[in-house]
């Protein structure tokens, strides 16, 4: 049983990790119809600044802050050269922020290095239920939840959320209506900076991060946001439960070498099962 | 209100408008008729600044709204977010004064624009427009697949807010009578030059404009049309 | 030619179409009109198969249709101009057309990857059949404009090219002359009335509502889904509840002048 | 062909090949790898180079791929070196290997992969330790130490881990040591709650860990964070070097690893082997400001194995030089390399150390420390 | 005009045999290295094709074809390292990937855009996964000793003869490539990328064709994956990651979706260009940070540079070029012609694409 707490609760705090970039993906994807794919970058900017500022002496909180503000500056850059050209073509975005991922390598192995840095967060493990639970895991967990809220909140309820979410279903009738696209989505890109940031910086604690690790966190992170067809953000949240649990307990009970497959093609059954409800009609809106 | 100069848009090595030049003043409502690819939607686009002029210039006083060709919508949003989008440079978002006059739209508030029929998606881009609370308002095909109760209607309601609060109207429009019969003056256009301009009565009885755009088997239903209108 | 029996579609609850049942026979060029949201548009999806009826059923020459693809379904000659403009980009006119030459030839992959001769003698026949079908709409000078670029009137007429392409036996119109001027729109009515002296069966929605009455053999109207008469032009422009739901007073007079 | 093994080089210099992992996963290892090497061809140079000539060293960029290792290899054979200092990554290593031998050219390995030269093929030497005498170092250590009850952790997607596993599971038995558990990981893992839950339950003494590199580090937080009791956690030589304890931190504080002698050079008693090191080790450390870690020595040994095997053949001919490596014997910074044609490794067990790291730094058990005693000092 | 056109059509086909004669007879003048660089080059070009008939044409992306081009080094090896004739092996390659891409296809190309591009990941992640757990395919060290390809005791002994069959490869897949765009079903693939709708109501049976091209396109990935397995004799999962995906998709994109040519050139950018990266970083001299450092920048503002201001690609770019530079020299020789060519520009040649009106 208390293995079982384990897997389970660890499963659900690396799944909020997804989340959180996944979060990112939606955000900029929803606005822009780009997927950026420069989304790990900025977790692994978020937790190396974080560390590395921490190690230079600033305090707690702090560092935190000044690391999410530069990943949300970074965002805005690779915005403002993925979409900043009128009349780039999504996939040529698209391709941009590869490029620009594979760029950042390079100012990532200047500024903080080659090695993976790592810092403390919450400190130690507690007992719940029974089963010995990294602190930090909560920490995720509760920010995980509150952003989601906010998000879900700010696209469902708000205007501005509302014309964020126009300026990707229709650029041209966005214009039309006032509404400035290329600025929109700049924010958005900034937000989504942000965001990537914040699961870097909650990640970085028990994962240590090195500029190559965003690989790893933008494909999980992509394979939740996907489940959410990139644009709802609470389906992306389920999907990177469903991701974070499923690996776990595959891990625990199966093995760990199948974690990933056995992940994986759960998540493309679910896909597929969605799809072929779908008729084509649904998706090709006249 | 609205003043075109020598306007000229090229798409790529094409010349789309050619050295155009038009005029609508406060309260006035113009109509701009013209065969397909005359370059009537590139003028609008013109207008609301999403094609870029080559040439000339364009001044606007005030708020233009611009009612697209083909509808264009947020196919994800609902009704109501769509109409209350068009209200974006505007403080006045409630959409029940569109309710009021199209109220289809207010059953349907809460559905996906996207899963609209045609008809009803033309009803939500022209209510969207209006939304804006516009001085100038350019609408590009009016009764785009609309059935023939809704276009009267619709018409009676522009030509109300016209003369009622002096909203400028460009109406670009297939049906030519029904143009003609609403607005005071018009203008021609024909592959990408004004053709033709001056008061609607006139233009209607010039021989060419008529063989054109006015007679033969459609258009005598439209008479009645605007007889209802002018109630 | 065509039957529907209740035919029935809803969304979420809500009927698009319901019950309808409507029978045209061979050659007949059948009017349907009705008021903005009324289920035109999801009676001819159902029809040519893009959506999946909740019930009821649907004959073509006396075989149901049920299950059918829709690729199939154009093969046994029904072709739909549709409401939206669903052109293809990055294809010039004349290549838009030829595609729908796919429903009466044949040669696939392995015919045209290893270039064998039946494969050259069809493409000389598709291009020869999609030149005739631009040259019927009058778009022939278009031939080698990019779709997308085309201005919405042409794009219109550009998929009753496509369509006929095809050769189709059965046509569905969805306002092939929304967009259209008034000499464009004699022309169209004209080919029309051409491919209706043909004997190509054909379902119209318009709501240029004297353009369908000149046209129809005979129109059926629907509203909320469902069907509220039938019957020759004359006949239906006099029914109160057509007047009344769809036409107005006026307009129904003007209609059968 | 369009390339030959070439004949030695022209003029005064030798040509030397070097393949490292300057960029991708591996990059850290393929650097100093780089820089070990480098300072070896500066040290003989200085002292006057090899038969009369200087050694000039091209390095080659695998990108921590098989593929581009074989690109790098081929484009080097070409160009006429008489001998390689090989690739640090194992993947890579054991994809270039067969090419050494078909080209006829002396290849010294800086992968600590075992199957390179078990069984010996002519052509290839290594210089790291092998994973056999770690295993059995670390077994005799945990035999001493009461750790009769192991668990074990590996990555399946790292050649040197899975053979250093295979070895270590062939000889528990000899040092009466039994795996309760073992758990395997991939490379690119991220979360061991699994691997730390299940060690918990199988009540082993220690977790050994064969990994490289982002997972052995990423294990080493975890374990540190999961509250495991008494349970000792133990690595092999390949995280002894501060590119290991810097990203790891306090979490590393009681990790046991093993290394070659030189990693621990400062804590060595006076003997000649700690000169050895020291010669290596300071400046080094004056040049790139650390001390450096085993892939460094790996590649300085290599190119002093391949400059002692000229002077012995007193030929550049890679045939001759290979045959000279054959029976070589060399006093080297890690310790003494006896390759024989039945051994191709060179490294015995008595060249590991078994460590732990306090406050950060790498510093020798009390059981090493008494070991060394006896072994180097006379 | 049609004059015109068969006289551009001949210039077409006088261009295309001087760049095979010349592509065939490059070996005979490549030292070892370049002929490796080559080699690569071209399998990465054939991989290429095939997913740029997929995207460009019609319309369907995959992020998986790195997990094709596995499926046929696999095949090859597997089969040659279990004593079967190399050329079974090398026939059997694509064959294998294209009816995997068969079997995979089947429930994946229900999805559409990202949905599909995800789920193609994914099947390559899987597939690799899978891979590395069998250790009778070498597990996740791979599998080395594949013999060298050849007829009975006849074998290629260098790399030039690599060169030669991966040539061959290259062309008989831009000439079937070739063949099916410009035919019914190409035109039907061309259809559907835009409107599956519209595509099927004029017959074209878009799941059939879809699965048609993407196994296609994957049996094009499995024959360079067979070429690769021999020509390397080594295989491992490692070298089928999923960034050799992205890279592919990268090189369609950079050489031109839509052209026959682009996936040729855009392999040739980016492999040529790596490689010189890479070479320069080494180069002595450098700060040990540079390969590292320099290979990232460079390439990330390369590969920018060249999709933010030929967003078409190189092709179309470069074709674009010599077409106004033709025109210019035949306006120049007869100042009358110039109308003959603003007749062909609509909608070709739109600098900025008008925020389009989509979804109609
Ligand atoms: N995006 C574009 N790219 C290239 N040419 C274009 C583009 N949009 C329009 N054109 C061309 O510009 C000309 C004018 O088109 P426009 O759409 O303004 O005509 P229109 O008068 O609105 O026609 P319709 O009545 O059919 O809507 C046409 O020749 C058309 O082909
Ligand atoms: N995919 C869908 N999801 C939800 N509702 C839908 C969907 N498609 C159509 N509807 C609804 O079904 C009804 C009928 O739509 P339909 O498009 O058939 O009307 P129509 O008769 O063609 O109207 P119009 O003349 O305006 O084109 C409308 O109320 C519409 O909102
Ligand atoms: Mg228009
Ligand atoms: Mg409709």
């Amino acid at each position: 049983m208390s293995s079982f707490i384990a897997y389970l609760v660890s499963g659900i705090a690396i799944g909020c990790t997804y989340a959180l970039v996944a979060s990112g993906f939606v955000m900029i994807h929803r606005v822009t119809r780009v997927v950026n794919f420069a989304q790990g970058t900025f977790a692994v900017v978020g937790g190396m600044a974080t560390a590395s500022l921490l190690r230079h002496g600033l305090p707690h909180g702090l560092a935190e802050v000044v690391a999410l503000a530069s990943a949300a500056a970074l965002g805005l850059l690779i915005g403002v050269v993925a979409i900043g050209k009128p009349g780039t073509p999504p996939l040529s975005s698209v391709i941009i922020t590869l490029g620009l991922a594979i760029g950042a390598y390079a100012g990532e192995v200047m500024i903080f290095g080659d090695q993976p840095l790592s810092f403390t967060m919450a400190h130690g493990s507690t007992s719940f239920l029974g089963a010995h639970v990294d602190r930090q895991l909560f920490v995720i967990m509760g920010v995980t939840v509150v952003s989601y809220a906010l998000l879900q909140l700010f696209f469902g309820r708000t205007y501005v959320g509302k014309a964020l979410t126009a300026c990707s279903s229709n650029p041209y009738a966005a214009r039309l209506s006032g509404i400035n696209p290329s600025r929109m989505g700049l924010l958005a890109f900034a937000i989504g900076g942000a965001l990537g940031g914040l699961a870097g910086v909650l990640i970085t604690p028990i994962q240590p991060v090195s500029f190559d690790s965003d690989s790893l966190l933008a494909v999980n992170g992509f394979a939740a946001a996907i489940f959410g067809g990139l644009m709802h953000p609470s389906t992306a949240l389920l999907g990177a439960l469903v991701l974070g649990v499923s690996e776990s307990m595959i891990g625990g009970y199966v093995g760990a070498s199948y974690e990933i497959e056995v992940a994986l093609v759960l998540m493309l059954a679910i896909m597929v099962w969605r799809a072929a409800r779908t008729p084509v009609m649904a998706e090709e809106v006249a | 209100m609205l003043q075109v100069d020598d306007l000229v848009v090229r798409y790529g090595s094409a010349v789309a408008l050619d050295g155009v030049g038009l005029h609508v003043g406060r309260g006035e409502m113009v109509a701009l008729v013209g065969p397909n690819g005359a370059g009537k939607s590139t003028l609008v686009n013109a207008l609301s600044g999403v094609v870029r002029p080559a040439g000339g210039t364009i001044r606007i006083d005030g708020r233009l709204a611009h009612v697209p060709e083909g509808r264009q919508l947020f196919a994800d949003l609902s009704v109501e977010d769509n109409l209350r989008l068009g209200a974006w440079r505007s403080r006045n978002r409630d959409p029940r004064r569109i309710y009021e006059v199209m109220p289809v739209l207010g059953e349907m508030r809460r559905k996906a624009a996207g899963s609209l029929s045609g008809g009803q998606q033309q009803m939500v881009a022209v209510g969207r427009a209006l939304m804006a609370d516009p001085d100038v308002i350019a609408i590009d095909e009016l009764s785009l697949g609309l059935a023939p109760i809704v276009v009267a209607d619709l018409a009676r309601h522009l030509a109300q807010l016209n003369s009622e609060r002096g909203m400028a109207i460009l109406l670009i429009e297939q049906n030519a009578r029904l143009a003609f019969d609403l607005c005071q003056r018009a203008y021609v256009i024909e592959s990408g030059r004004i053709v033709a301009e001056g008061d609607s009565g006139e233009l209607s009885r010039s021989p060419e404009v008529a063989r054109a755009y006015l007679g033969g088997i459609t258009g005598s239903d439209t008479e009645t049309l605007l007889e209802r209108t002018a109630e | 030619m065509l039957t529907t029996e209740n035919l029935a579609r809803s969304f979420g609850g809500v009927f698009a179409v319901n019950d309808v049942s409507i029978s045209v026979p061979k050659g007949e060029l059948r009017g349907i009109i009705g008021p903005n949201g009324a289920g035109k548009s999801t009676l001819f999806n159902l029809i040519s198969g893009h959506l999946a009826p909740t019930r009821g059923e649907i004959t073509y020459v006396g075989r149901s249709l049920a299950g059918t693809a829709p690729h199939r379904r154009a093969r046994e000659g029904v072709a739909i101009v549709f409401q939206g403009a669903r052109l293809f980009h990055g294809m010039t006119a004349l290549e838009n057309v030829m595609v729908g030459a796919h429903a009466r030839t044949s040669h696939g992959f392995a015919s045209a990857a290893l270039r064998l001769p039946g494969h050259r003698r069809e493409e000389r026949l598709i291009a020869e059949r999609a030149k005739e079908a631009l040259e019927q709409v009058g778009m022939s000078d278009f031939a080698d404009v990019y779709a997308e670029s085309l201005p919405l009137g042409q794009q219109r007429r550009l998929q009753v090219a496509r369509a006929l392409c095809g050769q189709p036996e059965l046509l569905l119109l969805d306002e092939p002359a929304s967009g259209l001027r008034l000499g464009e729109r004699q022309i169209l009515a004209d080919l029309l009335r051409d491919l209706h002296e043909k004997g190509i069966t054909m379902l119209l929605v318009e709501h240029d509502v004297s353009m369908v009455m000149s046209l129809a053999d005979r129109i059926t109207v629907l509203d909320l889904g469902t069907v509220i008469a039938e019957g020759t032009p004359d006949a239906v422009s006099r029914d109160p509840r057509v007047i009344a739901a769809y036409l107005g007073q006026e307009s129904s007079d003007a209609a059968s002048r | 062909s369009g390339s030959g093994g070439g004949s030695g080089s022209s003029g005064d210099t030798i040509e030397i090949g070097q393949i490292a992992s300057l960029t991708g996963n591996f990059t850290p290892l393929g650097q100093t790898d780089k820089l070990g090497a480098a300072l070896a061809v500066q040290q003989i140079n200085a002292a006057g180079g090899v038969l009369g000539k200087k050694l000039h060293i091209t390095v080659k960029n695998d990108e921590s791929d098989p593929q581009q290792a074989i690109t790098g290899f081929n484009d080097l054979a070409g160009s006429g070196v008489v001998a390689f200092v090989g690739t640090p990554v194992s993947n890579a290593a054991l994809a270039v290997e067969p090419l050494a031998k078909q080209k006829q050219l002396p290849y010294v390995s800086t992968a600590a992969v075992d199957q390179q030269v078990k069984p010996p093929s002519p052509y290839v030497y290594m210089t790291p330790l092998t994973a056999g005498v770690v295993s059995e170092q670390l077994l005799k250590y945990f035999k001493a130490n009461g750790m009769t009850k192991m668990a074990v952790a590996y990555d399946t997607q790292n050649a040197f881990a899975k053979t250093g596993w295979e070895d270590m599971k062939a000889k528990a038995a000899q040092y009466g040591i039994t795996f309760v558990d073992t758990e395997t990981f991939t490379t690119t893992q991220t979360n061991f709650t699994s691997v730390l839950q299940h060690v918990r339950g199988s009540g082993a003494k220690g977790l050994m860990v064969w990994a490289t590199g982002a997972p052995a580090v990423i294990l080493a937080k975890q374990f540190a964070g999961a509250d495991m009791g008494g349970t000792k956690l133990v690595y092999s030589h390949a995280e002894a070097s501060s590119l290991f304890t810097e990203p790891v931190g306090a979490a590393g504080e009681g990790i046991i690893l093993a290394s070659s002698l030189a990693v621990i050079g400062n804590e060595l008693p006076t003997s000649a082997a700690k000169t050895a090191a020291l010669k290596m080790a300071e400046p080094y450390q004056k040049a790139n400001g650390s001390y450096p870690p085993g892939f460094a020595f790996d590649g300085y040994n290599a190119v002093q194995l391949i400059a002692a095997a000229i002077k012995k053949a007193d030929s550049t001919d890679p045939k001759k030089i290979a045959s000279a490596l054959d029976t070589l014997t060399l006093q080297t910074s890690v310790g003494t390399y006896k390759y024989t044609s039945s051994d191709h490794a060179g490294l015995g067990v008595d060249q590991v150390a078994v460590n732990t790291i306090k406050s950060g730094h790498i510093v020798p058990t009390d059981w090493t420390k008494v070991q060394l005693k006896a072994s180097l000092t006379p | 005009m049609t004059g015109r056109l068969t006289s551009a059509r001949l210039v077409g086909a006088g261009a295309a045999a001087v760049v095979a004669v010349v592509t065939a007879l490059l070996p005979l003048f490549l030292d070892s290295s370049q002929l490796t660089v080559y080699t690569e080059l071209l399998l990465s070009a054939v991989v290429t094709t095939g997913v740029s008939l997929l995207l460009g044409y019609a319309g369907q992306i995959s992020l998986g074809h790195g997990g094709f081009y596995a499926a046929g080094a696999y095949t090859a090896a597997l089969m040659a390292t279990h004593g079967m004739p190399s050329l079974l092996g090398l026939a059997c390659a694509p064959l294998v990937a294209g009816l995997l891409g068969l079997l995979v296809g089947m429930p994946l190309l229900r999805l559409r855009g990202h949905y599909l591009a995800f789920a193609t990941l994914a099947f390559q992640l899987i597939l690799l996964a899978v891979i590395g757990q069998q250790s009778s395919m070498g597990g996740d060290i791979g599998l080395s000793g594949i013999p060298a390809l050849g007829i009975g005791s006849r074998h290629i002994s260098d790399f030039r003869g690599y060169a030669w069959v991966a040539w061959l490869a290259l062309v008989a897949v831009m000439i079937l490539t070739r063949n099916i765009v410009r035919s019914r079903p190409g035109r039907g693939l061309r259809a559907l990328a835009t409107s599956e709708m519209a595509a099927s109501s004029s017959g074209v049976p878009v799941g059939r064709y879809k699965l048609v091209v993407f196994s296609l396109s994957a049996a094009f990935a499995g024959l360079a994956g067979g070429i690769f397995a021999f020509f390397i004799a080594y295989v491992a999962p490692g070298s089928f990651g999923v960034l050799v995906s992205f890279q592919f998709v990268v090189m369609a994109v950079v050489g031109g979706l839509g052209t026959l040519w682009g996936p040729l050139v855009g392999a040739a950018t980016i492999t040529l260009l790596l490689q010189w990266l890479n070479d320069l970083g080494a180069r002595p001299g450098m700060p040990d940070y540079a390969p590292q450092v320099f290979s990232y920048a460079v390439y990330a503002l390369l590969l920018v540079l060249v999709v933010l201001f030929l967003p078409r690609g190189l092709v179309p770019a470069g074709t674009d070029a010599l077409r106004l530079l033709a025109r210019r020299r035949l306006a120049r020789a007869q100042p009358g012609a110039d109308a003959a060519g603003a007749a062909d520009a609509t909608g070709a040649g739109v600098e900025e694409p008008v925020p389009s009106p989509q979804r109609q």
